[in-house]
């Protein structure tokens, strides 16, 4: 394992130390590092709050901040947060209108934001829950309720931080991070493993010339592991599967996350948004947006994810507004 | 022996502790074949802070109090998947004790019913979608089944430590609907559930536990 | 070499068309793809043009943008763009008030650079020149001359690039950024090497437990090799070079970049990061402004460097500006 | 033969792009010691161009126009440090000729004196720096004593050929002080330097071209 590391035990408090310390704006609260929140909460707008576990960087908790989400919390590498962490956040962040969950589909992190929501309503605080499931990899058609979480969850928080800084009410800002989220696709592969610090070894093998689709974001196996095709190929077999679920019509818009898993220079990104761009020109569909970098990684794992939302003339002005976060700045255009 | 006594508890989970520091690496293994190798982790963890929070301020308390801080303490060290449904099992199954003294095998009836409906409630599994409750639904029908027919506490639990090695066997022939190994769909079939080996050595630890303090 | 590829010698053609297509605020100049050049320049504004190999994104083309470059030579992975490409993007940056060329202290690039000014001398375009040199690593105390340029060029750009969107005149522009140079350090690790599409395989060996500090951004050795040790560890030896050149008084401010290599997740970059952090407030050093993340890479390379910008009352303003390119966006705070 | 005559200038050129297309990996080798690795890479690439450019449209142009152009098409094809010399050596040497149709011994003593200085002024590096001065020197110098001297083209040529692989051989005793090998210093003393063996192949290659054309 070659990581610049103290204690492998101490990999996410020192983690979260560090960026305490690069990040003003952004503190925690119940002298727990691991419930992070905004420095800056505003008075009377709904709360954003996230969570999951570390080691996907800027994933969760780097889109804390203006415009975007007041809180995440943080969890052990690839693991959910605890419920009363959760509720910690919560309590913190809700300003009177309520806090809006919005988190990946995972059982861990259900069952822990589900006793969180059941905690703060002793304090009366009212949540409401959008769970991301935009892996078109990890369940067919009909059984997206069970697809995870991946990239694509970004999407969610830009249209959910900026329906909020509207001043628009829980439910309105519930309705339309759902919104967001059903509209949502995503597609990724991997080249290769990471490695969780406390256990020391790659959490799976792949061979020299092999990648893997569809693969999650710890390691979850994928559709097919196929030797390494060509740049363009890789892409034209990932569109199809988003492709398939989606009716675009000529003239529609999109925004697209072309999203490194950590490992995957931003060089061969640009390569492989190339023939993305190629293929929706040819759909007549226009893309609006795109944003390509480390969005939701896996540590140091090689490969890439392609999130696709559909826009409609709601979500489009929420995804183009302006957000600043540590991790993350937008000037809109 | 009739019953385990509230001043034995510290002991059992001492044993918890110990024998998930020893399975650490095997869960690991176990957990990455079809999931994110995180369970060795976080079950070691997990019965760490129990035992910690067990021998330390409550190591006098009743046992439904001692039940209810071990699951507290899971919960907040270890709130994966497992270790959140482990600590809802104890935080039922101590509820389920009241503020009981001891627990006999009735108690332990109500104990691990308490715990299975607890996980099934929290994990919104079905029996039969590839859980740890295939297991743990055993492991309190046994104890039920036990505790009507009046057995002893060594034979009860030494029932029910078979009953959850068996029920962890049938696992091999189920598909996982539930968590990362849900993806794996055929592919998990032929391998025995993760979350329910944990569930069949906390049986075989209870009972290891029971038949020592018998002898 | 695993890598999304299609054919390795369309490498950065591929790589730029991605470019521009993701970003419509940049362009090419002269109908050949490598000479990169923002779409809205500036009347009367001093041009500010970089240039360098390919494989080192963001670095160099990534700051071209609001209130940073105006134009970038691009040469193939690891080499210097053209003196043909270079006069071209400087024709087309060149709005009457001349353009100051900012890149590194490469052989190659030196070459390529001086080339074009005497070629755009004949069209009476005024450069002026400043290489960078911030890898303290790459040559002793008095030698500072022979040193290379590497991610510390960051702070180079950002100071001409706010010195020129105030409208100086090219000396002051000029002036401003020899200073921000001469003010600048960076010391690098690496712990992988990485792979140039068209060669295939890793430019140089390094042990499974070994780490090369010092180490250039084209896998030229550092200064020595040694046992991977611990984060805080390899920390301190680094800061202890950079210290050891730099008078700091107490009060004085800095400005860091922690760059990661293109390898190693953010979130030892954090780690790491933490511990500067502390050794700055031992001394009592004030670190002023901090970005973290990748700033210039080797593709793949495992590793990261710390670049400290000593401050002053006429640099810090200038650090402090707002930018916003399709690779960086900063929020004036 | 007394002269090269600039009909025959493709053939030479055509033996330049085989003979670095044959060292490609070689040289990628020789640089990724003490550099970056690239030399196999652009010199491959440089010297395609330039024989693509003498055997098209400058196939019938006198032999100084012949070698500008083939300078100026490495400085687009390889604008690495070596590319960038050699470009400026070819553009140099082939001012030096002006309009000549024909190569002698005191013209290629000419060309190459042009060559090494030009590439002394670009690089800015001193003889016994290890840089690939320090075999173009020798074979502008082994030329010029050559053409003094009034010997034949092929012993002149087969003089400097042996001039520059003594060169190159001398070059290990230094130790770099330009590009990045300089940040080996002391490690690089030993090695021969990756841009004399390039000029050495080019000395090489010539003498074998003159060879084969008086054979
Ligand atoms: N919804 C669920 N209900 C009950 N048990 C579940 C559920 N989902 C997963 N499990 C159990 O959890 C085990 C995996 O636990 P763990 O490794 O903690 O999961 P994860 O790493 O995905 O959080 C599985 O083997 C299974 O027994
Ligand atoms: N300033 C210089 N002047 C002359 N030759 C130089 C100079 N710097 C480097 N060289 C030569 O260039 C060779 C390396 O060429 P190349 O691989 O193209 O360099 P780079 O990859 O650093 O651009 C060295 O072996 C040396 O002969
Ligand atoms: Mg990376
Ligand atoms: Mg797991
Ligand atoms: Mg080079
Ligand atoms: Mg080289």
């Amino acid at each position: 394992m070659k990581k610049f590391l103290n204690k492998p035990e101490d990999f996410v408090d020192e983690m979260l130390e560090g960026i305490y310390c690069a990040h003003p704006e952004v503190t925690y609260t119940a002298d727990d590092l691991r419930c992070y929140v905004t420095a800056n909460p505003v008075p009377g707008k709904v709360g954003i709050v996230t969570g999951g576990g570390s080691g996907h960087l800027p994933t969760f908790l780097g889109f804390v901040g203006k415009n975007m989400l007041d809180g995440c919390g943080v969890g052990g590498v690839f693991q959910s947060p605890s419920a009363d962490q959760l509720a910690e956040v919560t309590r913190y962040v809700d300003q009177g209108a309520g806090v809006l969950y919005v988190y990946g589909n995972y059982t861990g992190d259900i069952m822990n934001f589900d006793m969180a929501s059941e905690l703060v309503e002793l304090d009366d605080i009212e949540t409401a829950t959008v769970t991301g499931n935009d892996d078109v990899a990890s369940s067919v058609v009909g059984e997206e309720h069970k697809r995870r979480g991946v990239a694509g969850i970004f999407f969610l928080y830009k249209a959910a931080g900026a329906a909020a800084a509207r001043m628009l009410p829980l439910a309105e800002v519930a309705r339309i991070t759902e919104k967001a989220r059903s509209r949502t696709r995503t597609m990724g592969v991997a080249l290769s493993a990471c490695i969780v610090p406390e256990i020391g070894k790659p959490g799976f093998e792949i061979g020299e010339d092999e990648m893997e689709i569809g693969m999650g974001i710890h390691g979850e196996p994928g559709i097919s592991r196929k030797k390494l095709a060509a740049a363009d190929d890789v892409v034209d077999e990932m569109m199809e599967r988003i492709f398939a679920e989606t009716d675009y019509a000529k003239g529609d818009e999109v925004a697209i996350l072309m999203n490194g898993l950590g490992g995957t220079p931003k060089e061969e990104l640009y390569i492989l948004y190339r023939r993305v761009a190629k293929l929706m020109d040819e759909m007549g569909v226009k893309i609006r947006h795109v944003w390509l970098g480390e969005f939701a990684t896996s540590m140091e794992m090689a490969g890439f994810s392609i999130s696709v939302l559909h826009l409609d003339n709601e979500l489009e002005p929420l995804i183009a507004a302006k957000a600043d976060t540590p991790f993350f700045s937008y000037f809109a255009k | 022996m009739q019953s385990i006594e509230s001043k034995m508890v510290p002991g059992l989970f001492e044993r918890f502790a110990a024998r998930f520091e020893a399975e650490r690496d095997a869960l690991i293994a176990l957990d990455g074949k079809v999931g994110d190798s995180d369970l060795g982790l976080t079950m070691s963890k997990a019965f760490k802070a129990a035992r910690d929070k067990v021998l330390g301020e409550f190591a006098d308390a009743d046992i439904g109090t001692q039940m209810k801080q071990a699951g507290g303490a899971i919960s907040k060290a270890a709130p994966s998947t497992m270790g959140t449904l482990m600590a809802t099992g104890f935080l039922r199954g101590g509820k389920a004790m009241a503020e009981a003294e001891a627990l006999d095998v009735a108690g332990l009836a109500a104990f691990w019913r308490a715990y299975a409906d607890g996980v099934a409630q929290r994990g919104k599994a079905q029996l039969g979608d590839k859980t740890v409750l295939d297991v743990l639904d055993p492991i309190a029908r046994a104890y039920e089944a036990q505790a009507a027919a009046g057995a002893e506490l060594e034979v009860a639990s030494a029932v029910a430590a078979k009953a959850a090695a068996d029920a962890l066997e049938a696992t091999k022939d189920l598909v996982a609907q539930h968590g990362k190994a849900a993806a794996f769909q055929e592919k998990s079939r032929g391998l025995q559930d993760a979350g329910g080996t944990v569930a069949c050595m906390l049986a075989e630890e209870l009972n290891a536990f029971v038949q020592a303090a018998k002898g």
